[in-house]
């Protein structure tokens, strides 16, 4: 199986392994993404905004080569997968909105018809946990593995329907396919300051600090995330156990993390 | 041809401000069959109607067409006004010419011309109007409430004291509903169970009163007076007219590990079980889930031990089947799931609880034998937190939660909070509100209290995440009227979750064509003056099924709905609505359309002989309506192929006359 | 300037438990409605035949509303189900009878929404109005 | 005063009708950056409501929202304040000269490790 894929710009540089091991992983699983031709950055953040129409154009470029590819775009890092996420929901039931838009794209408008996938929703949805679960060579067991899902995966949850906002579970499963424990623990979908971190780093820290400790008092030894961002906060504000890649794990168990190396 | 005697009312100025009464009676006075017209300024008052029956005799009137106020408003008086002047009181027609005319226009001119219109209508209708006598029905002496709480108790001891026989169905094993489960009631701190258990008792002593417990309703036919009612008494393997009650059975029985239905889940109880001491009846029940010996043969230990031999494996769900006259739903409410809402951690920790199982926390009969102590770790907690309007006022964009104020949380929570501090005055409680609504018979009093002299934090203010850490709860929230945001290290959560009716109560509900609203609370036939009726004949609503409800507030709506009942079931007979549906028998061809529309199933077939002109017989099928069911909708009058379905009082040639009338 | 003249007639069948008693709450809080709307009190929404429609835009009546219990609030149980079936039948061959559908409305107020009731016939009747003058079961096609 | 004005504009932009609100303050509960924030979430939406909008626009706290959406989701009336927060911070950052982050700001801020992504953001969020 074929689907177009969107890395973004951090996983071109400073996430390499966030989009290799996620690459490698798939194929593993069957599954070959495709990278979209001159795909260009998603710009970071959505601004809800309705009248902010330049900002989304590049999202709705990429969602509409995903539609010309006839394939479902499949995203890896949390915040490229809001904003294209919100954007197609934009596009879909904000009608003035689209068509402001579409009146840049030229051709044949565009309304939303490109199924949106995070890779989890990929491994859950199309792979399936139990032929994750079927495909581990080295399985992790008894590694305590703490999901961290920050804002961006979940929220706002009328628009991205991946999961109990509250309570996920997604990651927890993901976590148990690769034959590790998951830790649970509440904390797992707060913020750990985004991109407060440029001016406020202080808060930055506190915020990431009470994600660390949380999940430590459940008793956690690794953090796992798929967000560039949530990993540097968390890691610069004194992680002192190891925070990952979610598909770095996924790429271990399944035996194809070797020769992956800068 | 009929004479027509109209009758234009002014209502002092209120059709007479903006209509010109005495232009509309000369008009009318022309109309075909119109034999007198006059005017006058109350014609509901005893002057106004001496003078219809005045005119009536004096000009040999057939019909009467009376242009006022809405026939809402005084049908039925002019009605009254026709049959003390010796017509049948369906002669009458009303104009409608106050509320759709003259208090929604300005316009002399204008108003005046519709007066005459909608005056004209009415004389063509009355024109086709036919003499109509309303059936009569039996009424069966028997009452049936659904839901065994205090709603449902306290209706069949008011229905039983009045000397009418009454059956209650509970689906549970036993009657007392949520009420038993409760440690204190507000505002007197009465024991729930002292003064619920009593009348309890009443009910199984009361000789006018059969309980059928663990059972349900799962067939409703029939109407008002005369209903048919199955109920299925579901299977509890025990003999319920042996058992004692002894309890031997419970002790001995292997499988202990069931969570307690009763005491929410927060303990265990066995396959067979009791639910609690004081159970009405209190008879053993077993659980078909759990016990060993019914799902695979290997046990039988209760029926050794039962002295009374009064376990039987092979009992079978039962179907009863009886008669009523008047039913009366009772069947409450339960807390919503709070899995929409787990930012308070509801489903991540043992300690976030919510307000039932608070009050299992608190009584004496309960998993900690009344003392407070949390699921977790069995500590005493230090820190409590309360928060208010869980799930209850929420935007239906929210997309959870419910639209209404559950109405009895606020109360019960300064219960809560008051109690804790008296019994456990080292304890420092939090009661995160938006609004405290307390408007009830000494309810504020006892809310100041909770915060005057118990010294409970009373915070402005909602809690926004509940974070399980370590044996705490971290409790982010808001103070509004300080402007900070408060983190609190909580010992236990306690979620004042809204209230739902019960799930059993949307089937019910189509069960008796009784109407619900988008939240499934029954809805009553009128909500000021008729609201412990159903808008179905014959079915009356008591307790927390109609809308969220405190008890003594319950309680005051089940004597209302068994007063009405009581009213009801004193009758021998009980007089129809004559506007029925009827069947022209030469004009049918037993298609089955009328059938298939019935609502009601007034609609049956029967073969009649007919007599041809050449002598011969012929049998065909055609169409009977039952006029005791019929409730005159019409449904059935525009699905007849053949035209042979028409509706007494607003018949196909009447409406037709209404309509010429206006497009003249 | 001769339309400015002109007043559509307009027939209003309403159910006698919510939409009649709706017309009489926006008259016990004098919200008003032009005049041309006439009311034709119905046991239910489901006593109104397609016949009398037919029979009104026959009779010179320039658009006919049904007015109804909110879908699952029927006094009847499901009477209005079937005005919306029926209805949505009969206004889909209106036009082949040179009537305009938009003289034709079925709208669901209740017994509480006197001001939905007043707004409702402000609305109809100057769509109505706008509509011009009920052309008698012409034939649409014969026009040019 | 032409705040009518800014209002109607805040609100279009946003999508949000502040008169849903109840009061709960549930947005304030929840809020990560609360105790950084002169004007909370709850008081947006009174003020945006009250047309009380100029010390909104001048305060710091349009920038010390994380967009994290939780306000969002908890709110029980879908009230929407984050979307609220954003509107006022464009009306903001669009007058002239106003953006908040300026480009030879940003090398001191950076470390090694700084991920594209946060550079990315905090402009789209503090700049026009």
């Amino acid at each position: 199986m074929k689907v177009a894929y969107f890395p973004g710009c951090t996983l071109k540089n400073k996430a390499k392994q966030l989009d290799d091991y996620a690459k490698k992983a798939a194929e593993a699983l069957g599954v070959t993404l495709e990278e979209i031709e001159e795909w260009q950055c998603c710009g970071g953040v959505f601004t809800t905004a309705c009248d902010e129409v330049a900002t989304k154009l590049s999202s709705v470029r990429d969602l509409v080569a995903a539609k010309n590819k006839e394939q479902p775009l499949v995203t890896v890092c949390s915040a490229c997968h809001n904003v294209i996420k919100q954007t197609n929901h934009a596009m879909q039931t904000n009608k003035e909105f689209a068509d402001k838009v579409n009146r840049y794209m030229g051709e044949e408008p565009y309304s939303g018809e490109t199924q949106v996938y995070h890779y989890l929703e990929l491994l859950r949805d199309v792979v399936g946990f139990d032929a994750v679960k079927e495909k581990v060579v080295n399985k992790l067991s008894g590694k305590k593995i703490a999901a961290y899902y920050g804002c961006l995966l979940l929220r706002p949850n009328g628009v991205m329907k991946m999961d109990d906002p509250e309570n996920p579970t997604i990651m927890e499963d993901f976590i148990r396919a690769i034959g590790a424990d998951a830790v649970v623990y509440a904390n797992r979908n707060e913020c750990c300051g985004g991109y407060i971190a440029m001016e406020s780093p202080d808060l930055a820290k506190k915020k990431s600090n009470a994600v660390i400790e949380n999940a430590k008092a459940a008793g956690a030894e690794m953090i796992i995330t798929a967000c560039p961002l949530c990993k540097y906060n968390l890691i610069k504000n004194g992680a002192d156990i190891p925070v990952v890649y979610f598909t770095e794990l996924l790429a271990e168990a399944l035996g194809v993390k070797e020769d992956t190396n800068e | 041809m009929q004479r027509i005697g109209v009758f234009v009312c002014w209502c002092g100025s209120n059709i007479a401000g903006t209509v010109d009464v005495q232009a509309v009676s000369d008009a009318l006075k022309n109309e075909p069959g119109v034999v007198f017209s006059t005017n006058y300024q109350y014609m509901c008052s005893q002057a106004g109607q001496d003078m219809i029956i005045q005119a009536v005799k004096e000009h040999n009137l057939t019909g009467i067409v009376v242009c006022s106020c809405s026939p809402r408003m005084h049908e039925a008086t002019f009605r009254r006004t026709a049959q003390a002047a010796g017509l049948n009181p369906y002669m009458v027609e009303i104009a409608n010419i106050r509320e759709q005319c003259s208090w929604v226009h300005k316009d002399i001119p204008i108003g005046t011309e519709k007066a005459i219109i909608l005056g004209k209508a009415a004389v063509a209708k009355v024109n086709l109007n036919t003499p109509l006598t309303p059936g009569e029905s039996p009424v069966t002496k028997r009452a049936l409430v659904i839901g065994g709480g205090i709603a449902g108790i306290q209706t069949a001891l008011d229905i039983a004291d009045a000397g009418f026989p009454v059956d209650i169905v509970e689906k549970k094993p036993t009657i007392g509903g949520k009420m038993a489960q409760l440690d204190k009631t507000f505002p007197t701190l009465d024991c729930a169970a002292c003064i619920l258990t009593p009348k309890m008792v009443d009910v199984a002593q009361n000789g006018k009163i059969r309980i059928f417990s663990y059972s349900e309703v799962t067939d409703v036919k029939g109407f008002v007076g005369n209903f048919d009612v199955t109920i299925k008494k579901n299977a509890r393997y025990v003999k319920e007219d042996i058992c004692t009650g002894c309890g031997a059975c419970v002790e001995k029985c292997p499988m202990k590990k069931v969570p307690n239905e009763f005491n929410l889940g927060m303990d265990n109880r066995s396959a067979i079980y009791i639910p609690f001491a004081q159970a009405v009846p209190k008879v053993a029940t077993i659980d078909p889930n759990a016990c060993n010996m019914l799902k695979n043969g290997k046990c039988g230990l209760c029926a050794r031990v039962c002295a009374a031999g009064a376990i039987d494996y092979t009992q079978k769900d039962e179907y009863i089947e009886e008669k009523y006259g008047a039913i009366v739903v009772a069947t409450g409410f339960n807390p919503i799931s709070m899995d929409k809402f787990d930012e308070f951690a509801y489903n991540q920790s043992k300690d976030v609880i919510t307000s039932l199982e608070f009050e299992r926390l608190t009584n004496a009969a309960g998993p900690t034998a009344g003392k407070l102590l949390r699921p977790s770790d069995g500590k005493h907690p230090h820190t409590i937190v309360f928060v208010q309007c869980v799930g209850s006022r929420c935007d239906a964009c929210a997309e959870k939660g419910k639209e209404y104020c559950s109405k009895i949380c606020c109360m019960y929570t300064a219960k809560h909070a008051m109690l804790t501090r008296d019994k456990y005055p080292d304890t420092d409680v939090y009661v995160f509100y938006i609004d405290v609504r307390t408007p009830g018979k000494n309810f504020d009093e006892f809310y100041r209290r909770a915060v005057e002299e118990y010294g409970v934090h009373y915070v402005k203010g909602m809690v926004g995440k509940v974070v399980p850490e370590g044996d705490k709860l971290k409790v982010q929230a808001s103070d509004l009227l300080s402007n900070k945001q408060l983190h609190i290290d909580a010992d236990l959560v306690v979620l004042a979750a809204a209230i739902e009716p019960d799930k059993s109560a949307r089937p019910l509900a189509t069960m008796l064509t009784a109407s619900m609203d988008t939240n499934d609370f029954f809805t009553e036939a009128h909500p000021k003056l008729r609201p412990v009726e159903s808008p179905t004949a014959g079915v009356f609503l008591s307790g927390a099924c109609q809308g969220p409800k405190d008890i003594p507030e319950t309680v005051s709506q089940a004597g209302a709905a068994a007063s009405k009942v009581i009213g009801l079931l004193a009758k021998d007979k009980l007089t129809g609505n004559p506007c029925i549906a009827h069947s022209n028998e030469l004009m049918c061809n037993g298609c089955s359309s009328c059938e298939r529309v019935c609502p009601y199933g007034a609609i049956t077939y029967e073969d009649k002989e007919f007599r041809m002109p050449d002598r011969t017989t012929l049998v065909r099928r055609i169409a009977v309506v039952n006029p005791a069911v019929c409730q005159g909708c019409g449904a059935c009058t525009v699905a007849c192929p053949s035209g042979a379905m028409d509706l007494h009082g607003f018949a196909s040639g009447q409406i037709m006359a209404e309509v010429d009338a206006i497009c003249k | 300037m001769q339309m400015n003249e002109y007043k559509p007639l307009i027939v209003a069948f309403c159910c006698n438990w919510c939409s009649y008693a709706g017309a009489d709450l926006a008259g016990n809080n004098r919200l008003n409605y032009p005049a041309d709307v006439k009311i034709i009190r119905v046991p239910c929404s489901c006593r109104v035949n397609p016949m009398f429609i037919l029979r009104a835009f026959q009779r010179g009546a320039d658009g006919v509303i049904i007015c109804g219990c909110h879908p699952g609030d029927c006094h009847y149980t499901s009477g209005n189900y079937y005005t919306r079936r029926r209805m949505a039948m009969l206004f889909s061959m209106l036009d082949y009878l040179g009537i305009e559908k938009e003289r034709t409305r079925v709208e669901w107020v209740s017994a509480a929404e006197g001001a939905k009731f007043a707004a409702t016939m402000n609305d109809f009747a100057e769509k109505v109005a706008a509509l011009g003058e009920n052309k008698r079961l012409e034939d649409l096609r014969c026009k040019r | 005063m032409n705040n009518k004005y800014l209002q109607e504009d805040l609100l279009r932009m946003s999508g949000v009708n502040p008169k849903k609100c109840m009061r709960c303050g549930k947005c304030s509960a929840t809020c990560p950056a609360y105790d950084e924030m002169e004007y909370h979430p709850h008081q947006f939406v009174s003020m945006v409501e009250n047309g009380d909008i100029e010390p909104l626009i001048n305060s710091d706290s349009l920038y010390k929202c994380l967009t994290c959406f939780a306000c969002v989701d908890r709110c029980p009336r879908g009230v929407e304040p984050a979307k609220l927060v954003e509107a006022v911070r464009l009306a903001a950052v669009r007058r002239q000269g106003a953006n908040h982050l300026k480009a030879d700001m940003v090398p001191d801020m950076l470390d090694d490790e700084t991920p594209q992504q946060l550079i990315v953001s905090a402009f789209r969020k503090y700049s026009k």
